[in-house]
């Protein structure tokens, strides 16, 4: 039973992390005011773009690099249109998305189904990885998961503790008022966008350089439309996100394990309990009737335009 | 007293497209003094204003700080030169505290937040200039008078040497404008130089060293405050031109009880007591006005009356009958009317056309649709009749009433809350931000409606037009109501002391 | 905002002309746009676009099946864009587009036999019934407790499709098939062909109309427009939003369970699993191409379906399936990038940077709105 | 004023010259074509549901659609491939049309969803032979191959490894033929060993990778050391791989993607199947209520894993090969009984074909659901 319960432990942190570099990323995209509906076809690009470089050079690191390089210039298209055009961020997301896959396919046909000869694999720590139970769950992981451990505190840290936190919390909230004070609005909304695409990115090579190591067209099945609903979900706040992730990720693996434990009920039902989980969470933290300021950033996918001030 | 100016503006004029707002504008500015500007609304103060901040750029004209010339290119610009404004609307951002907004003001700060040190130095500043705020709240907590005293730490942190207050006292009770007053006093004395817009010559000639006029962009008068008089500076702000004198103040016959609110108890949008068991009567055929400083239950109060605010414990009885829990198209249809404060967020929309703005109470009523389908005939006709009947200037009835100008959108937002001849009129600030054209109109219809047999509930901050209007005067502060008088029984002393919350 | 010589200045308003032409022309610079797709594929962009166009709009037997293709997708993008009017975001056309073909299809299928004209129309209903319902949980959601419709109606996406997987794999799998379907629906439910064409298509244009008719002409449009430009206003007026929170997301649901109905009696004639097939999302895009004018929907859902199905003509000359879904995003944003122009226009700085026409614009400050006076 | 409308004008203008510019070019080819058909004349159309190289089922399909092209001579460029077409009404048929105006002999559907409308499109047009996988539709040629020949040595070879009695298979979608690997794989596996029991579980999906890597994790947790699969993406083997596990690979031979994992690969061979629909074709002698549902080579198997299955068990498997290949054994032969406790078959009876390829129950030995 332990060896259950921390087998599931330690997969979900692993789904946990797939979706949330793109979480966290898009949390620092929305609290500077800018909505990000197209993740999910970044997440391809980044999967696809990782993978090319792998099989091309067996390089992962190149790989990783090469990854985030992709969700810069997505990035900086994106904010192009958002921030620059002020397009409407819906739509835009929706054309990203549809335009990212059809990309990701086109590019990564030649190297689709196929293995490469590497991939990152997990690295236990030492020491760490023989502590029973929480060395199994935390410390017998790959790089991305480790990578996480350090994104979380550290975004945390950056968003309430630091200067430019402070002025992206401001930023999503009313961004007139920083313009007056003579910083560029823009330029940060720019940077933030990149930064949240290279994340994505990362998200998808999660997929393709650790999870597998393949690729396949529209192969993160879904992920980038989680990690959007987690960022409302866990109120602009990476913890929040971090537990919302791990939920989704704990409660889709126990799915699959009840259709052991618990035989007889059509497995599809059990395929819907993350999402009805998804629903029922967010009811619960972000319901109106639980009398608190919202947390929802005021300039979100509001257009600023210097003119209309 | 040969000092050098700290700051010299010589010949500063700015277009906005054909409009001339600012025309060869001079200003000095020495250090250790109160400037004040004086002028009415669209006299060019605030452009003048955003040029020194590095907002707009001037089409001409030059700028010498500190004896060097030179042009302020931006906000940030001149934030680094040490000059910074509080604004009228403040730029602080509701979610952050106190301590987080001025951190966001100040250029140089280590990039990880030091807290504690902030802190102290906001206590700091607090005790030097008797300027009270609490770091840690939350701005959305705060009373706009903390707000303001927050934007002005947010400068004093900032080591500014120019100060610039635009309409500081408009959101203040007169004490609090005192306590202003004595702090900006305090940091004149350390050498900061301290300019302020008003358009009250009281306190401008009350509080200032020196007096700039301005009227339609350009400067009409200068003057030491010590030479000012009340005739000299309204001549320079109005100029010759007559104001129109409101001769209808002939009093109509008292009419029967209207409304009678018995204690009224409302939440504000923070969930906490914004009116505390507050009784009132209102009478058919009076002006009845609700002074009080911005943010003592005003709001709450007519949003009560209006149906658009729960009311949590008291009734209101229209001509005998229970109102309490009417919504709001009962009321409307009972004959009540609301002139909200913030037209284009609430009375107007923006966006939508004048004919689809004339409409928006009446919609449902037979005369504008039949079966759910728009008679749109019939609403332009009624759009036309408020357009002749009120003088509105318009570009057109299919364009978007954001294009309007503030006085012609309050007008047209007037004439369709009287259209209909209603029995009660609720006006919140219904001149705010007009010139005095449109205020005089506005005024006009008022007492129109009043003399109608019409009782306007009339929530003013400005006592001039209080006194001027009125019938009876109530005063609420802080949620309480502190008396209600006879406007020609009262004067402006009686009200400010109510105002400030001493009893009488 | 400046870039050199050129600056941009908004508009206050945009002539009618101006809002046809400016799509039309952003759509060709896309297409310029992706021909640099299709060459850096080592293909000539023009017979490619001509093959597209011929193919699929350009025949009769092909243009047919651009409107069959086109049919779902139109009522999902009036029920994206009656939402939107409103301005909550629905993007759970997906899921209940499934709810209403299996709130249909189980009457269809297990219902009571009624005579021909009758049972087509109580399947109309349980289809659009079928939908609203699946809307109405994110709308109660909103409407009561503020919830963010777009993540409920997402997730109500998923939950959706695996309940009809589960009927399709399950109980609902025709017996002696191994396919993820239904048996087929009793013949005199199917939708009549008319040349080819499905009727739904008239369906669609009718209510299309009458939602243009109701949103443009009636109390319900306009109550429903004074809620989209100003919350606080509509509150302000006595208008009930909650209310309309329901009635309109619910009529959203409706009118992509109504894609349901149109695809099971007119195309599929059974309900097999995934049978939205993502008409739901590319729903979301027609509305915001069509500005969320339902009759520009029309046009432009048949503009899409055509696009989706030239597909197949283009992987006979060899270019890659993947090219249609990029020219698809591709013409997206070019058209989104398109609407700036509608908003701006451009001004070449000569030597008097504020000269004549500076002052043709409307401005802002003190003066805002001065023009008029 | 007058600039932007001329560079409007300009846009406009060129844009029009563009597309008359094509539309000229792009004329229906002739049909002087038609007539006598031979290998190098011929004309193939496949519709697949995802891409032909997707490292699962199209690739099987696609591999062995050349592999029979090779056999009798017909060039690559004879072949059309439209790819990523749903399995929808007006996807199907638009594939469908383009293929036809294309001139095409020959239409191969590679996914079970295209039938019924295929079937409609093909009877309005008698010229074009189509092919199609799964059931046997009207107007189509049909073909399935009996994979739970393939499957029963996967299970047989998976029992003879493993130490334990219980052996796992992780599942996409609840479908008849998935449903013939599973109990195929849990007859093989009790052939060897009686006790043998398969725990099942489903990812609800044709192609996840999450899903199918958890499918895989809940099977390890429960002690499961060989497993097989009907599953499209590399996640299974590879997390097999991740946790000393061992599967059988499926679709294709999937050594490659977790060389530790895998014993070896069940292969769909359509080679013989299309062959033989390749030259009916040709001859003009292709009939379309013709139906294939072939086992033996057809449902093939991978090279064995030297590393790691011994070669004892290789010798015993194929024995068994060959025992099934002569008819010896029967795979759905009595007595059988399902998991819920119903006989199947009798005892000396053979499943019928029809109940085979619809097959909605799981055996006897199979822990978990078909519903």
């Amino acid at each position: 039973m332990i060896s259950f319960i921390t087998s599931i432990c330690a997969a979900a942190i692993v789904y946990a992390v797939s979706i949330l570099y793109a979480a966290i990323g898009e949390i620092f995209s929305q609290r500077a005011g800018i909505m990000n509906l197209g993740i999910e076809g970044i997440m391809l690009m980044g999967a696809m773009s990782g993978f090319m470089t792998v099989y091309h050079t067996e390089n992962l690191l190149l790989a990783f690099l090469v990854t985030i390089l992709v969700g810069l210039l997505l990035g900086l298209a994106f904010a192009f249109l958002t921030v620059t055009l002020q397009a409407d961020q819906t739509v835009c997301g929706m054309a990203f998305l549809i335009f990212c896959s059809g990309l990701s396919g086109f590019l990564g046909k030649s190297v689709t189904g196929i293995a490469s000869a590497v991939k990152f694999e997990p690295i236990p720590i030492p020491g760490l990885s023989s502590i029973p139970v929480i060395g199994e769950i935390f410390f017998q992981q790959d790089i991305f998961v480790y990578l996480m451990y350090l994104v979380i505190p550290l975004s945390i840290f950056y968003i309430y503790k630091t200067k430019a936190g402070l002025m992206l919390r401001a930023l999503g909230e009313n961004p007139a008022s920083l313009d007056q004070a003579g910083i560029n609005v823009f330029a940060m909304r720019y940077g933030y966008v990149m930064f949240a695409c290279a994340m994505t990115t990362i998200s998808g090579a999660c997929i393709s350089l650790s999870y597998t190591n393949f690729w396949n067209e529209g192969m993160t099945g879904g992920k980038g439309w989680i990690a959007f609903s987690l960022v409302a979900f866990s109120r602009w706040n990476p913890a929040y996100a971090v537990l919302g992730a791990l939920l989704f990720g704990g409660i889709s693996i126990l799915g699959i394990n009840m259709q052991v434990y618990l035989p007889g009920v059509p497995s599809q039902f059990y395929g819907m309990l993350p999402y009805a989980a998804t629903v029922v969470a967010l009811v619960i933290t972000t319901g109106s009737f639980r009398k608190k300021h919202s947390e929802e950033p005021a300039a979100l996918c509001q257009k600023y335009d210097r003119e209309d001030r | 007293m040969e000092k050098t100016a700290l700051l010299e503006m010589k010949g500063i004029t700015k277009k906005f497209g054909t409009v001339l707002a600012n025309d060869h504008i001079d200003l000095q500015l020495y250090p250790g003094e109160i400037h004040a500007l004086l002028g009415e609304n669209g006299s060019g103060k605030s452009t003048l204003m955003n040029i020194l901040l590095g907002i707009y750029k001037p089409n001409s004209g030059e700028m010498l700080y500190k004896g060097e010339k030179g042009q302020i290119k931006t906000p940030k610009h001149a934030a680094a030169l040490g000059i910074g404004m509080v604004h009228q609307h403040f730029a602080l951002i509701p979610t952050l505290t106190v301590a987080e907004n001025i951190f966001l003001s100040l250029d140089h700060c280590s990039f990880i937040l030091d807290q504690q040190k902030m802190e102290n130095k906001i206590r700091e500043y607090s005790e030097q200039f008797s300027l009270e705020v609490d770091p840690g709240a939350k701005v959305w907590q705060l009373s706009v008078g903390e707000q303001q005293r927050v934007e002005i730490m947010k400068l004093l942190c900032r080591n500014c040497e120019i100060l610039v207050l635009d309409e500081p006292t408009a959101v203040l009770t007169p004490q609090e404008a005192g306590e202003m007053f004595k702090t900006l006093r305090k940091m004149a004395e350390h050498g900061k130089s301290i300019i302020f817009i008003s358009h009250k010559m009281n306190e401008v000639m009350e509080h200032a060293d020196r007096i700039t006029v301005l009227k339609n962009g350009r400067v009409t008068d200068r003057m030491l405050a010590s030479d000012a008089d009340i005739d000299r500076m309204a001549k320079a702000v109005v100029g010759e031109r007559d104001i129109e004198k409101i001769t209808i103040r002939s009093k109509g016959k008292t009419g029967e009880l209207l409304i009678d609110a018995k204690d009224l108890r409302v939440l504000n949008d923070k969930g906490l007591v914004a009116l505390h068991d507050i009784s009132f009567q209102l009478k058919a055929g009076e002006i009845f006005a609700i002074a009080g400083v911005a943010g003592s239950g005003q709001r709450e109060l007519a949003e009560a009356l209006a149906g658009l605010r729960k009311i949590t414990s008291g009734r209101i009885l229209m001509k005998g009958n229970e109102i309490t829990k009417t919504n709001i198209r009962g009321r409307v249809s009972k004959g009540i009317s609301f002139i909200p404060e913030d037209r284009l967020k609430m009375g107007l929309i923006p966006g939508m056309n004048m004919k689809e703005n004339t409409v928006l109470k009446e919609f449902r009523g037979k005369a504008y649709s039949r079966g759910g389908i728009l008679l749109s005939k019939a609403i332009r006709a009624l759009t036309e009749k408020h357009v002749s009947d009120h003088d509105i200037k318009h570009g057109g009835l299919d364009l978007p009433v954001s294009l309007m100008s503030g006085g012609n959108q309050q007008k047209l937002l007037i004439a369709r809350e009287i259209n209909g001849n209603p029995e009660l009129i609720i006006a919140a600030y219904p001149v705010r931000g007009l010139d005095i054209g449109a205020t005089a109109a506005i005024h006009r219809t008022l007492l129109e409606q009043r003399n109608r047999g019409a009782c306007v509930l009339l929530i003013s901050e400005e006592l001039d037009e209080i006194f001027e209007l009125s019938d009876r005067v109530a005063v609420l502060c802080g949620g309480k109501l502190m008396g209600i008088r006879n406007t020609s029984e009262t004067d402006y002393e009686e009200i400010g002391r109510l105002m400030s919350g001493e009893s009488a | 905002m400046k870039i050199g010589a050129i600056r941009f200045e908004k508009k206050q308003t945009v002539s009618l002309s101006r809002k046809v032409l400016n799509p039309v022309i952003f759509i060709l610079l896309g297409f310029v746009l992706s021909s640099v797709f299709i060459m850096a594929n080592g293909f000539q962009p023009i017979p490619v676009f001509g093959k597209m166009i011929t193919y699929s709009l350009l025949n009769t037997r092909g243009l047919i099946g651009s409107i069959n293709a086109a049919l779902p997708l139109m009522f999902c993008g009036l029920s994206v864009a009656i939402a939107f009017k409103m301005n909550l975001n629905n993007i759970g056309a997906e899921g209940q587009f499934a709810m209403g073909a299996i709130f249909g299809g189980a009457f269809a299928l297990y219902g009571p036999a009624l005579p021909a004209p009758l049972s087509g129309i109580v399947m109309f209903f349980l289809c659009a019934i079928g939908g609203g319902l699946w809307a109405l949980i994110a709308a109660a959601l909103k409407a009561y407790w503020n919830v963010n419709e777009t993540i409920v109606t997402l997730m109500l996406n998923y939950i959706a499709l695996l309940f009809l997987d589960y009927l399709c794999y399950g109980p609902w799998m025709a017996p002696k098939q191994t396919t993820a379907m239904t048996v087929t629906i009793p013949q005199d439910m199917y939708l009549p062909l008319i040349g080819g064409t499905s009727s739904g298509i008239f369906l669609a244009i009718i209510i299309a109309v009458l939602l243009y008719l109701f949103l443009k002409y009636t109390t319900g449009g306009y109550q429903i427009s004074v809620i989209k430009n100003s919350l606080r206003t509509a509150e302000y007026a006595g208008i009930p939003v909650k209310k309309y929170i329901l009635i309109v997301l619910a009529l959203s649901g409706a009118l992509a369970g109504v894609a349901g109905f149109v695809q099971v009696t007119g195309i599929v004639h059974r309900v097999q699993a995934q049978l939205p097939g993502g008409s739901g999302y590319t729903g979301i895009v027609i509305a915001y191409l069509s500005q969320c004018n339902p009759l520009v929907i029309l046009l432009v859902s048949v503009l899409l379906g055509a696009l989706q199905n030239s597909s197949a003509v283009v992987q006979i000359m060899g270019v890659p399936s993947q090219i249609v879904t990029m020219i698809q995003g591709t013409l997206m944003i070019s058209v989104i990038a398109g609407e700036f122009f509608n908003r701006y226009r451009i001004v070449y700085y000569k030597a008097d940077p504020e000269s004549k026409r500076a002052e043709q614009k409307n401005n802002h400050s003190e003066q805002k709105g001065g023009a008029v006076q | 004023m007058k600039k932007k409308w001329i560079s409007i004008l300009l846009v406009v203008v060129m844009a029009t010259a563009f597309f008359t510019g094509c539309s000229g070019s792009s004329e229906p080819k002739g049909d002087s074509e038609k007539g006598a058909l031979d290998y190098s004349t011929i004309k193939i159309g496949e519709i697949t549901s995802l891409v032909v190289n997707d490292g699962g089922w199209c690739q099987a399909t696609h591999q062995s659609l050349l592999a029979a092209m090779k056999e009798l001579g017909i060039p690559e460029s004879n072949l059309v491939v439209i790819e990523n077409v749903a399995e929808d009404q007006t996807s199907v048929a638009n594939a469908y049309n383009a293929l036809a105006s294309e001139g095409v002999n020959l239409i191969i559907g590679a996914s079970a969803g295209y039938a019924t409308f295929l079937s409609d499109l093909a009877a309005s047009n008698p010229d074009i032979v189509v092919a199609q996988q799964g059931d046997q539709v009207p107007n189509l040629i049909g073909y399935q191959i009996r994979n739970y020949e393939g499957m029963f040595l996967a299970g047989y070879a998976s029992a003879l490894m493993a130490e334990s009695d219980k052996l796992g298979f992780a599942g996409s979608m609840s479908e008849a033929s998935v449903r013939a690997a599973i109990n195929g794989y849990a007859l093989g596996a009790k052939f060897a060993n009686p006790e043998a029991k398969v725990q099942l579980v489903w990812a609800n999906s044709w192609y996840d990778v999450d899903l199918e890597t958890q499918s895989a994790k809940t099977l390890i947790n429960q002690g499961i050391k060989f497993m097989g699969m009907e599953a499209s993406s590399p996640a299974i083997p590879q997390t097999c791989q991740a946790n000393n596990a061992y599967c059988i690979g499926y679709n294709v031979d999937m050594h490659d993607l977790a060389p530790n994992a895998v014993l070896f690969s069940y292969m769909w061979n359509f080679a013989p199947i299309f062959k033989d629909i390749l030259t009916a074709t040709v001859d003009g002698t292709a009939d379309s209520s013709k139906y294939y549902y072939e086992g033996g080579d057809c449902a093939q198997l991978s090279p064995f894993n030297d590393a790691i299955v011994p070669a004892d068990i290789q010798e015993k498997v194929l024995s068994v090969k060959a025992a099934l290949d002569r008819g010896e054994i029967q795979v759905f032969g009595g007595e059988l009984k399902d998991n819920e406790g119903n006989i199947l078959v009798a005892d000396g009876e053979v499943m019928s074909d029809e109940d085979i390829k619809v097959q909605k129950f799981l055996v006897e030995n199979v822990i978990g659901s078909w519903k």
